[in-house]
């Protein structure tokens, strides 16, 4: 075991120092460069946590898609900074609170009780009755479906506040040449068995509708890049429909259950299996599609047309 | 010593680093990377809530929390790197004339 | 429990407005009648929910079936129906004024954004779990931060931007808040968190302190409100109303709960609160005294506003929490209605007149008298003469500091009362002085439809003075730190 | 320690001496195309030879399967990433 901690101390000071690199990188390119493998670092730590379905979520849409949308916010924007400096004793001054806060933070996680007291008892105590076999799944999709809900409703609220920001026409960016053509065309279908996959294992074991969604989401990004698919203004109605399917179908099942004696989000014990499935499939396709559009970044339509006339 | 007391100081080291960038950075695309750096950190109080000694399995209650929490974050990030982009756009336009 | 007509009212009041979003976002041609169904339907659900609560008290949904701590526990009191209500209220009556937007991309997201800020909103009005308050109160900025920048230009943008990094902050405090209270008591629910709390547990010291700053970024409390002006005053009218009413009320909602539940605060918090309280209502009404134009003047009066909430939680000090919480929701109901009336009177006034600069509003020819009389009937409300609903606030909250010997903040309530004169009898003066120029007779019209619904939310905050006691009455129902009777008949 | 046990030991740690050599590359070769040689040649090999071992460990065709696929995958887009690499430092836009 003692090999295993000295990993965790190396990977815990990797974390650090990684953190610190992000926010110092002279290069903007470079710091997102040095986030994306921050990110995949802290998937590894939460895997050593013994929290894989995280690890998986942190890595496809923390590190991952979050990744690509910075990638492509900083080729829009052309890395034009604001100049501004902090003065040095605003930065003093700011130092010493972040230092404060943390230690008292790190001083309340020291007294806090190690291995301190949780729901897992309940967890597994009702895992029987909440019609999926895996405890992350049952909370998300069942114990605390509502959160679960509301979450795919902030999606959908940043797609609309995305599209709300009028956004004029891109420039046409060159395509990335043959290879990387040939390479969508493998990398395509496989990302799909690996999205699908994902979010079938969620049932049993770690993966699930977030994770998968997070997969499918990148190949879609890829389709984008590849110029395998353009949004166009007449594919906007069924795109809207991906955003809200998900969301749509969540709660209208949820509120559809909850007539009679049932509360909202009480699925009947023979159908809950099929239900959470329904939901998930529904929820991972919409979720794909949202990250799609958030990196796309702006309505497929002549708004942009407007903009420009106006001006 | 144990992972969950490593990774948990770890993480609240993580948090400080972002707390402190993201008051004194000005551009605002490494203030979203700041952000995210903080969020990372906080959640890593929660999984360290969550973690068990090795034959026990983990609490996973905070870990759908923190997963909900990836979803949450991505999403403001993709609104405030929308609003950066605009903004970029605007600006240009208007030094232009 | 689900109720006789057998609808959850409590799920349909977060369930509604969603529906009513996406209805919107999918069919934008028709999604101003869609909204205004969905928010008339959705303030159907908060009354009968209201009733229901007064039939039965406060009543408990467990969401799932499961129950807390490991579901998610829906619950309604007097607070919670008082709060859901004055939104549909103030929400039904901004939408009427919201149907006259001509500019296309603006009507096309209003609608969803509205809607969804509305889910939220509710959702955490209803709420019982702590991290399902986190996932509501991101509901709310994201769509909040989406109505700040509806107008698309850059200063809006800008707005935007620092809200949403600052809203931002806030939520990751209030997340790492979430985090201490799992490590140490392995639920979230906050009946559960009221029986294990200790009182002078300074792990829940520690909890409530990263939520105060958290919430008070989002609210917007002095020193922490240095976004809000922009970013109310940049949004169209109807946003600014959303904005200014509605969205600041949810983040101080949170506060009072988490003085309800986790602790009740201790004598230096309380004082440090209201101490920042009375900070922000002086810097505020001396910034709104200087804003050279008639909408971030009213957004520097939110700044002053939220300090004299802050100042009514405090004014009994640690020991007159369990009476203070009702002072400071009247005034954050009256706050409600003032403040969306005047921001749609502003906006009213800036249309008709065609700019809001306060030095030249007596100069000219058109006067929009209806808006200008909404303006002055919200600014009586929000000074705090009798018998609106600001004065009934505002005497609750002298006569507990009275009673408890607070005389500084008698003091300070008063100071920033003589500063709320002197903001409001600028602009009012300049509305009074309608000699300067003189247009042709009947050209100007004097008023229009769209008058309408801020009048209607001003004569509300004037009738809501009326009828305190009553609300009064309502807020005690299920309240968790005991309706206690105090100094208010 | 069973025979198998040792020989899906050894692989790994192999695999990890040639990330190793591959990392060192990087950050000791002058420029950028012989930095993405050390790279994309050492850390392919390396993670074949992590994903060998990670199989033997595993024991099951499904998982050496799934193991096969990763690395194919793994190989494609490392391909395509130095591809890109080599044609941005060829046309002059490197860094």
């Amino acid at each position: 075991m003692d090999a295993m901690l000295v990993f965790d101390v190396a990977l815990a000071l990797a974390l650090v120092g990684l953190a610190w690199a992000v926010l110092a990188a002279e290069d903007l390119f470079a710091a997102v460069v040095l986030f994306i493998v921050f990110g995949l670092m802290t998937a590894l730590a939460w895997v050593r946590l013994a929290a894989p379905d995280v690890a998986l979520a942190e890595a496809a849409i923390g590190a991952g898609v979050t990744g690509a949308l910075l990638l492509a916010t900083l080729r829009r924007i052309g890395g034009a900074e604001s100049a501004e400096t902090t003065p040095r004793p605003v930065l003093i001054g700011v130092g010493a609170l972040a230092a404060a806060v943390t230690s008292g933070l790190g001083a309340a996680f020291l007294a806090a009780p190690a291995q301190g007291p949780g729901l897992e008892a309940a967890i597994a105590a009702n895992l029987a009755a909440s019609g999926v076999e895996h405890p992350v799944t049952a909370v998300l999709l069942n114990y605390r479906a509502y959160d679960t809900l509301m979450e795919v409703v902030v999606l959908f609220a940043a797609v609309v506040a995305v599209w709300s920001v009028a956004q004029a026409p891109e420039p046409a960016t060159p395509l990335l040449g043959p290879l990387h053509a040939g390479f969508a065309r493998v990398a395509l279908p496989a990302a799909v068995v690996v999205g699908a996959y994902l979010l079938w294992a969620g049932a049993t074991m770690p993966g699930g509708a977030f994770q998968g969604g997070a997969v499918l989401g990148a190949v879609a990004i890829l389709a984008l890049l590849a110029r395998d698919y353009v949004p166009a203004p007449a594919h906007r109605a069924w795109a809207r429909g991906a955003f809200l399917a998900g969301t749509a179908v969540f709660a209208l099942v949820a509120a559809g259950v909850g007539f009679g004696p049932r509360m909202a989000f009480e699925y009947p014990p023979a159908l809950a299996k099929p239900l959470i499935l329904l939901i998930e499939a529904v929820v991972t396709l919409s979720i794909a599609a949202t990250l799609a559009a958030l990196f796309f970044g702006r309505e497929p339509e002549p708004l942009g047309v407007e903009v420009e006339a106006r001006k | 010593m144990s992972p969950d007391l490593i990774y948990g100081l770890a993480g609240l080291a993580v948090f400080g680093i972002g707390f402190f960038r993201a008051l004194t950075l000005a551009a605002p695309l490494r203030r979203v990377l700041a952000l995210k750096l903080c969020a990372v950190g906080a959640s890593f109080l929660l999984i360290v809530a969550a973690y068990r000694q090795p034959p026990v399995t983990a609490d996973a209650v905070p870990h759908a929390l923190v997963i909900t929490g990836i979803v949450v974050m991505v999403s403001a990030m993709a609104v405030a790197l929308a609003l950066i982009h605009r903004i970029a756009v605007l600006e240009r336009e208007r030094s232009d004339g | 429990m689900a109720d006789l007509a057998g609808i959850d009212w409590a799920v349909a009041a977060v369930l509604l407005p969603l529906i009513g979003a996406m209805a919107c976002f999918a069919v934008p041609r028709a999604a101003a009648t869609i909204g205004l169904a969905a928010v008339a339907v959705t303030g159907a659900a908060a009354l009968a929910l209201g009733l229901q609560v007064a039939a039965e008290g406060a009543l408990t949904v467990p969401l799932g079936g499961w129950g807390a701590p490991l579901g998610i526990d829906l619950r309604a009191d007097g607070l919670s129906v008082v709060m859901l209500v004055m939104t549909a209220g103030v929400g039904l009556l901004v939408s009427l004024s919201a149907l006259g937007e001509r500019d296309a991309r603006r009507r096309r997201y209003f609608w969803p954004l509205w809607l969804l800020l509305l889910t939220g909103l509710n959702g955490v009005y209803l709420s019982g779990d702590l991290f399902n308050l986190y996932v509501m109160i991101e509901v709310i900025s994201i769509a909040a931060i989406g109505l700040t920048v509806l107008r698309g230009n850059l200063a809006a943008l800008k707005a935007g931007l620092e809200y949403l990094f600052a809203s931002m902050v806030g939520a990751i405090l209030f997340l790492l808040a979430v985090g201490l209270v799992y490590l140490n008591y392995g639920r979230l629910d906050l009946s559960g968190l009221a029986g294990i709390a200790g009182a002078g547990d300074a792990v829940l010291a520690a909890v409530l302190a990263l939520t105060l700053v958290g919430m008070a970024l989002k609210t917007a409390l002095f020193p922490l409100h240095y976004w809000l002006p922009a970013a109310h005053a940049g949004a169209t009218a109807p946003a600014s109303a959303l904005l200014s009413a509605l969205v600041v009320k949810a983040s101080l909602y949170i506060v009072l709960r988490l003085f309800q539940y986790l602790v009740a605060p201790s004598e230096v918090m309380v004082t440090l609160i209201g101490a920042l309280g009375a900070t922000a209502m002086l810097w505020g009404g001396i910034q709104a005294l200087r804003a050279p134009r008639l909408k971030l003047l009213v957004a520097w009066s939110t700044v002053a506003q939220v300090g004299l909430i802050f100042v009514a939680f405090a004014r009994a000090g640690a020991d007159g929490t369990a009476e203070s919480w009702k002072a400071a929701a009247l005034i954050m109901l009256a706050h409600a209605l003032a403040k969306a009336a005047m921001f749609l009177a502003a906006g009213r006034i800036k249309d008709e007149v065609g700019h809001d600069e306060i030095a030249r509003l007596d100069r000219s020819p058109i006067r929009p008298t209806l808006a200008q009389f909404t303006f002055a009937l919200a600014a009586i409300s929000l000074i705090g003469l009798p018998p609106t609903a600001g004065f009934a606030g505002k005497w609750m909250l002298m006569e507990g500091a009275i009673a408890a010997g607070y005389w500084h903040w008698v003091v300070v309530t008063l100071v920033g009362t003589l500063l709320s004169v002197a903001v409001f009898s600028r602009v009012l003066a300049g509305f009074l002085r309608f000699d300067r120029v003189r247009g042709p007779l009947g050209e100007h019209q004097g008023w229009a439809l769209a008058d309408a619904p801020p009048l209607v939310l001003a004569l509300g905050a004037l009738g809501l003075g009326l009828i305190a006691v009553q609300v009064l009455a309502f807020l005690e129902i299920g309240a968790p730190l005991g309706g206690t009777t105090g100094v208010w008949p | 320690m069973t025979g198998i046990e040792m020989l899906s030991l050894a692989l790994m740690a192999l695999g990890c001496l040639f990330f190793v050599a591959g990392t060192v590359g990087m950050l000791r070769f002058p420029d950028a195309v012989s930095r993405l040689h050390a790279l994309t040649k050492a850390d392919g090999l390396g993670l074949v030879l992590i994903a060998a071992g990670a199989a033997l460990a595993a024991g099951s065709a499904g998982w050496a399967l799934r193991l096969a696929l990763i690395c194919g995958l793994v190989a494609l887009a490392g391909a395509l990433g130095a591809h890109l690499i080599a044609r941005l430092v060829r046309t002059g836009g490197g860094r």
